[in-house]
């Protein structure tokens, strides 16, 4: 029964997490609304016995992706009325979209005849934890796509920093590589003057 | 040795040789070697022609009919190139061969100083070589084929002064003619061997009664015809674009625009009379078919009457001899339509020698009058002309049927069997033929008076350097003189008009000869005689055969014809004639203006010849720019195929604009095709 | 007792929200980015739940990889926008249509 | 004694290799890649004779030299058959019999012609043009040698591309629109043979013309056939709704380019029919034969009309020549309608006239494009009207062209008349309205011919630069008269001609008989 009742709770919070994320005005908010919800579905997960995968949702998403969105968000000074603009007017248009989508699938679902089915008792336990269970088919029946998607991110990795990459003028850095390769008469130049007198004053 | 083959064979190559000799090697041999290869030629055929009538006259050969030559052999079919020589062909190889060396001869004073000299005397003895190989022919192959080769010398004869505009568009609108005339023949050819599935003459005779008779032919799908009146019919057309009859006659008068020589040869003589000769080679297939013949004869009254009729208000002196071709021809065109054949032969004969004469002795005039063409400029030339005079009135009275001439014997001839005959149609001709009469009276002495007697309607002026030093022969009409004549101001010549030279006169003389004499000699054995037995089959009862019954010799039939209701019809003409031009030209004139409408009628030819131009020629340009402009153009090229260009253009812009470049369009796209497709499987799976 | 029914009602709300995200936000490019990753959301949890649900570890280690790809697939989606940013001077999608056809 | 040397390969070949020698000698040494060139053709022309004398005539041959059954293309000779593609079993299958020969003939003799022409009038990129022109010719030696369904559509997609360049390159002010459209309807309509021949060899497993002719086919795959094949052979011919390419690409294309296509390339349609309509699928032929024989008269008398009143030459005598070829596809399809009521001989008849009426239209409208090509050099015009009164400054062009006229108007004596003979001949025996508007051809060929000749060649001095012609070269000269030489002589003497064609009318009409419903 507690289950129930917690199941109910945070799928509350993570439905209105979701709406908040595209209704609230400042895209900082959005970001951090999405925070939330990716918060609540781990739980859920965890909620269904998939506690690997919420803790990896966590971690991952949260943590990385998350921080790259606000970090990319207060970067650019977004002028927010401009991109505002027109959210009243599609507001209607969106949500009957949302919800003649709603219906569709639900109906297509089949809700009712589902309704009845309760979760069967996990098989993980049989295979000690979720993450032995998950790692040992990982790692023999998925161990190709796992390589590729070590290879997808690497990928991205260097899409991201070459798409991002210029050089920026006017930004002073040392390049230790070619102060090594300076020579003495680069820098020193040795200038025949005839001797004079130091003069009367003092020096300072 | 001499098998009648061989000479039969020089008879038809001959001419041929001239031909080419003259045409190709024209430069090398000079004028004077053209002249005489080509007269040479034709003299051996013209030789060798009369021996061959003679032979076979006297029975000394039998008919030949051999093929010489296979042309080409497709399945059972064969089409060869062979002759077939009986007395008829004889009789027209002669008169061809003839009038063509005659011609010949005169050509070499009319074209004296024509830089095409060579040119067209080659053309004259191509001209007697294609009409030998139709005359001679003996199947259906080799006949077409003189048939086009005929036409297609008298398009280039008549176009021969190929600057004048006029002449290229008389000798287009002849071939034209022709061509409508040969699409008939062709298909009466294609109905002969669809019929006997053969094209020799002497298959196709022999078994002609078997074959056709009760047959029926569908051109027109669920109308059948009798196979024989469509054969009749079809080839007659042929006969009808050859011989110049009403519906396609247009083409004669306007042919005058070639030299006078061509104008006697072929004009008068030879190529129109094809299509008679034809109809009497064909006659076992066209006394098959009643309502054939009768077709021809009515066609033939036809134009006998109402082309004389245009005669009469001619002023050009050619076009007045062309008309009276155009109505003789249409005498034996009612004279093959009676059946009697033989007296359309008989008068095709008489008729050569005589129209040939006139046609010379209106050249000779025209070399007089300095190509004056024009009879209201002259007058009064028969004490400058003695002799064109004297043959001018000999063949006058041979072609108005003047008592004892030949042409009494032939058109009387005619006119009694048109009497005999009760075809359908018989009445109508015998009028047309009997006021025919009148009319060729009419406007044979019109001509005569106008031309020879009278008061001179020109003048002779006298230029600074008279006419002293070129005394001997006409002045110079080379041809550029000849096509505008009207360079010097009309009925002014440079000096007074004198008799042609010999070269000229010569075959005047020659040709008064028989014009007088042959229809005495001839008519007993070609009309009543068997002279034509084997070529001629007539059925039971000819007209000729009931004629044949009072026959006792030509002096009878000259006195009896004196009765005669023809007789007195030529009378009257000469009588009106003779008043109203040689004693008061002034009636002439108030009876133009009396009968205004009719001379106006008369004056443009009925308005066929406009006609015809409107419809065929306007009518066919503007058929064809429509079919080209709206089906080519419009329909096909641009509306299919660049249309189709125009259509894939037209869909690629619109389909561009779905490309907004908004990236929202692109996801809503995205989304509504989700939504799409779940209602397609949620409709599914209801 | 939580059963698969919840879950699956859960991730196709999850999933309409998040087009409902699109539609209504036209022009800011980054609640575009995150309306997307909501909607990979949606989709692991129904794959969860069905990994749960049949026993099959296989659902589960896909999420793993979507989870992969959605974190490159971010990645680059926010690279994009700094680069687009630094040269337009506006992440404003309206103002964005270069690519018109 | 030649009779085993590869002739047929050496005919196709030789053509396309003596193309490099041509290229590299370049545009800078024109003249030397000229001489090469004629060499190259001269050359061919010899092989084609070579291989005539040891191509022997008449059916009795074919029974004595043993054929295994005497069914179509069975007693083909000269064969050469070696493996061409093995996974789809196609055969580089070549052999010739007398209708394949008379046009190889014909493609070897204009080609050699083509490149004497092509001497004088062409100036840029001279090397390039005889590269193409006698590339062009092998190709099309190898469609009228070619027995294998597969190896006939590749020569005949591989001929557009020359000719395609020839138009493109060399041709006049509107060629790149008329190449395109030359290439893509012809294109077009060869797709559609393609979808029929695919078809054809999943039904027999293999593309061989023998095998294909005995397959037994139900009437409706027939009709699909059928009508694949008349919409890639009725573009080729052309035949009415499809030939308005034809005039676009004969005004633009260069002379040596026109006469070729005039002269050979359309008879490729007429000789596909014969090879591939007739055998393959004679039933649906005979079901639709009525179609095909009202495009056809349409062709004879819309066409007729409409070359009436074209002021442009070439444009007048393209269009005379769809109506020429009009007259073949209506004498193959009324020997086929004859050949199944009966009567074989008119079938023959109609077949023979067919083939003749080919053989002329390539002697006589290549002569009038080449007449043509010899007033455009000098003038730099083909409008009707600004000429006038040639035959005062060229005495001998204007006889040759008055000849060529006569020709094309179907005077007896010359070649144009056998053939249409022949076909309203036909024609009349199937039917007799068929053959009087067959006829009607006489009245508007006779039209438009001579009121061409009319303007351009009679009457007085148009204008100054006719004043200012001179009359042929030699070149020109030797060209036009050995046309001249070859309309008169099949005109006088078609009977050679007939025997080296009779052998396989007599074969086609035998097959055509046969119903083939599987």
């Amino acid at each position: 029964m507690t289950q129930q009742i917690l199941f109910y709770a945070f799928a509350a919070v993570l439905v209105a997490s979701a709406l908040a994320v595209i209704t609230v005005k400042n895209s900082v908010h959005a970001a951090l609304c999405l925070v939330l919800t990716f918060f609540t579905a781990a739980s859920i997960w965890i909620l269904a016995e998939a506690e690997f995968l919420g803790l990896a949702l966590i971690v991952v998403y949260v943590g990385a992706v998350m921080v790259l969105f606000l970090f990319v968000v207060m970067m650019l000074d977004i002028k927010e009325e401009a991109v505002r603009e027109g959210f009243i007017r599609f507001l209607p248009v969106g949500v009957v979209v949302a919800v003649v989508m709603l219906a569709e699938m639900l109906s297509l679902i089949g809700v009712r005849a589902l309704q009845a089915v309760p979760l069967p008792e996990n098989p993980a336990l049989a295979a000690g934890s979720n993450t032995s269970w998950l790692g040992k088919a990982l790692f023999t029946q998925f161990l190709l796509p796992f390589e590729v998607a070590a290879l997808i991110l690497t990928v991205a990795l260097i899409a991201a920093v070459t798409l991002t990459l210029r050089k920026r003028g006017g930004v002073r850095s040392q390049k230790p590589g070619q102060q090594v390769l300076v020579q003495r008469d680069e820098r020193l130049r040795v200038v025949k003057m005839a001797s004079e007198a130091p003069s009367t004053g003092e020096s300072p | 040795m001499i098998t009648p083959k061989l000479i039969l064979l020089v008879i038809a190559l001959a001419p041929l040789v001239g031909a080419i000799v003259a045409g190709l090697f024209g430069r090398r041999v000079g004028r004077a070697g053209a002249h005489t290869v080509t007269i040479a030629g034709v003299a051996v055929s013209f030789v060798l022609s009369c021996y061959a009538l003679y032979q076979l006259s006297t029975g000394g050969w039998g008919v030949f009919n051999e093929n010489l030559y296979t042309w080409f052999e497709v399945g059972k079919l064969s089409a060869h190139v062979g002759f077939l020589v009986d007395r008829l062909t004889a009789v027209m190889m002669v008169v061809v061969t003839s009038v063509s060396l005659l011609v010949h001869v005169y050509t070499i004073g009319y074209m004296r100083d024509d830089p095409g000299y060579q040119r067209f005397f080659s053309y004259i003895s191509l001209f007697t070589f294609s009409m030998l190989m139709l005359v001679m022919s003996n199947n259906f192959m080799q006949l077409f084929f003189g048939w086009e080769a005929v036409g297609l010398v008298s398009y280039l004869l008549i176009g021969f002064w190929f600057k004048r505009p006029s002449a290229i568009f008389a000798n287009m609108k002849a071939f034209l003619v022709n061509r409508v005339g040969d699409f008939g023949f062709l298909l009466g050819i294609a109905a002969v061997l669809f019929c006997f599935g053969s094209l020799d003459y002497a298959t196709v005779f022999a078994s002609a009664d078997a074959t056709l008779t009760g047959r029926t032919l569908e051109i027109i799908a669920g109308h059948p015809w009798q196979a024989a009146t469509v054969i009749g019919v079809l080839l007659f057309i042929g006969a009808m674009g050859k011989s110049a009859q009403v519906p396609l006659h247009v083409w004669l008068p306007d042919s005058m625009e070639g030299p006078t020589p061509i104008s006697a040869l072929i004009h008068a003589a030879t190529m129109v009379t094809a299509g008679i000769f034809m109809v009497a080679r064909m006659s076992p297939l066209y006394e098959l078919s009643e309502t054939a013949l009768s077709f021809v004869l009515v066609i033939g009254a036809t134009t006998a009457l109402f082309t004389g009729l245009i005669g009469i208000v001619q002023n050009d002196i050619k076009r007045v001899v062309a008309y009276s071709t155009l109505s003789q021809l249409g005498y034996m065109t009612v004279a093959l339509g009676v059946s009697a054949y033989s007296a359309a032969i008989f008068h095709l004969m008489t008729h050569a020698f005589f129209k040939a004469l006139l046609f010379l002795g209106a050249g000779s005039v025209i070399i007089a009058m300095h190509h004056e063409q024009d009879m209201r400029y002259m007058g009064g030339l028969k004490k400058y002309m003695p002799i064109t005079f004297i043959t001018g009135w000999i063949g006058t009275l041979a072609l108005t049927g003047f008592p004892g001439f030949s042409g009494f014997f032939s058109k009387d001839a005619i006119i009694e069997a048109v009497h005999e005959s009760h075809r359908f149609g018989s009445g109508y001709a015998y009028f047309c033929v009997l006021i025919g009469v009148f009319v060729t009276a009419l406007y044979s002495f019109r001509l005569i008076y106008l031309t020879y007697h009278g008061k001179e309607r020109f003048v002779v002026e006298h230029k600074a350097h008279g006419h002293g030093h070129h005394d001997a022969h006409a002045d110079a009409h080379g041809e550029d003189d000849a096509d505008d004549h009207g360079h010097h101001e009309p009925g002014h010549l440079e000096h007074a008009p004198h008799e042609s030279p010999w070269v000229v006169t010569l075959p005047l003389i020659l040709l008064a000869i028989p014009s007088v004499v042959i229809g005495w000699l001839t008519i007993g054995p070609m009309l009543f005689g068997d002279f034509f037995a084997g070529a001629i089959v007539v059925k039971e009862g000819g007209p000729l055969a009931e004629l044949a019954h009072e026959w006792h010799g030509p002096g009878a039939m000259l006195l009896h014809g004196l009765m005669g209701l023809p007789f007195w019809f030529a009378v009257a003409g000469f009588a009106v004639a003779t008043y109203v031009y040689l004693f008061n030209q002034a009636i002439a004139d108030r009876a133009a203006k009396l009968f205004a409408p009719i001379y106006r009628l008369l004056q443009n030819k009925y308005g066929i010849d406009d006609l015809y131009f409107a419809i065929f020629a306007r009518g066919g340009l503007k058929l064809g720019r429509g079919l080209w402009r709206g089906g080519d153009v419009a329909v096909i090229d641009d509306g299919i195929v660049n249309g189709s260009a125009a259509l894939v253009q037209r869909i690629a812009a619109t389909v561009r604009r779905v490309q907004s470049g908004y990236l929202y369009h692109y996801a809503f796209a995205m989304i509504l095709g989700l939504i799409v497709l779940l209602g397609g499987l949620w409709m599914a799976a209801r | 007792m939580i059963s698969l029914a919840h879950f699956i009602v859960l991730g196709t709300i999850l999933f309409c929200i998040s087009v409902a995200g699109i539609f209504i936000n036209r022009k800011n490019v980054i609640v575009l980015l995150m309306a997307i990753e909501l909607m990979l959301l949606a989709v692991n949890m129904n794959f969860v739940a069905f990994s749960r649900y049949l026993g099959d570890p296989s659902g589960q280690v896909f999420v793993f990889f979507i989870l992969t790809v959605a974190a490159a697939e971010s990645a680059i989606g926010l690279a994009i926008l700094v680069v687009l940013f630094r040269n337009r001077s506006t992440i404003n999608v309206a103002e964005i249509d270069s690519m018109k056809g | 004694m030649f009779a085993n040397w590869p002739l047929l390969s050496l005919l196709i070949w030789l053509p396309i290799l003596g193309a490099i020698p041509v290229l590299l000698a370049g545009d800078k040494r024109a003249d030397l890649a000229r001489r090469i060139a004629l060499a190259v053709a001269a050359a061919t022309f010899l092989v084609s004779l070579v291989m005539l004398s040891a191509f022997n005539h008449g059916i009795a041959d074919a029974a004595a030299r043993g054929a295994a059954d005497p069914g179509l293309f069975k007693n083909m000779q000269l064969q050469e058959n070696l493996l061409w593609i093995e996974t789809l079993s196609v055969r580089y299958h070549l052999g010739v019999d007398g209708i394949s020969v008379a046009l190889v003939l014909l493609t070897t003799f204009t080609s050699v012609l083509v490149v004497i022409l092509g001497w004088g009038s062409v100036e840029k990129k001279v090397a390039q043009y005889m590269a193409a022109m006698l590339v062009l010719e092998g190709l099309m030696i190898g469609v009228f040698c070619a027995l294998d369904a597969l190896l006939f559509y590749v020569f005949f997609e591989g001929m557009l591309i020359p000719m395609f360049i020839l138009i493109g390159v060399w041709g006049g002010a509107r060629r790149v629109y008329a190449t395109l459209k030359f290439f893509i309807y012809t294109f077009f309509g060869s797709i559609f043979m393609l979808i029929g021949l695919l078809y054809l060899y999943f039904k027999t497993g293999t593309f061989e013309l023998a095998e294909l002719a005995k397959v037994g086919l139900s009437a409706k795959e027939q009709a699909w056939l059928f009508f694949a094949f008349l919409i890639a052979f009725a573009v080729k011919v052309p035949m009415w709704p499809v030939h308005t390419w034809l005039p676009d690409a004969h005004v633009e294309a260069p002379t040596g380019g026109s006469v070729v296509l005039a002269a050979i390339m359309l008879k490729i349609g007429g000789y596909g029919f014969i090879r591939f309509s007739l055998p393959i699928v004679p039933d649906a032929s005979m079901e639709y034969a009525w179609l095909v024989i009202a495009m056809s008269l349409i062709a004879v008398v819309y066409v007729g009309y409409v070359a009436l009143v074209q002021e442009d030459m070439k444009k007048l005598i393209a269009y005379s020549s769809i109506a020429h070829m009009g007259f073949v596809t209506l004498g193959v399809f009324i020997s086929l309608a004859l050949a199944r009521s009966g009567n074989a001989s008119g079938a023959a008849v109609g077949i023979q006239g067919a083939m003749v009426q080919m053989i002329s239209h390539g002697f006589i409208s290549g002569a009038m494009f080449a007449s043509v090509g010899v007033l455009y050099d000098r003038m730099h015009t083909r409008m009707i009207r600004d000429y006038g009164g040639v035959v005062n400054t060229m005495p001998r062009f204007a006889t040759l062209f008055v000849l060529f006229a006569m020709a094309n108007c179907g005077l007896p004596g010359t070649s144009g008349f056998v053939g249409e003979f022949w076909v309203i001949l036909a024609a009349f025996q199937h039917n007799p309205l068929v053959g009087a508007l067959a006829a009607f051809t006489l009245i508007i060929g006779a039209a438009y011919t001579l009121w061409l000749v009319k303007r351009v060649i009679f009457g007085e001095v148009a204008n100054e630069q006719v004043a200012a012609l001179e009359d042929m070269n030699g070149r020109e000269t030797l060209v036009l008269a050995t046309l001249a030489v070859a309309v008169l002589l099949l005109g006088l003497w078609p009977q050679p001609l007939g025997n080296l064609m009779d052998a396989p009318i007599a074969e086609l009409v035998k097959h055509i008989v046969i119903s083939k419903g599987a």
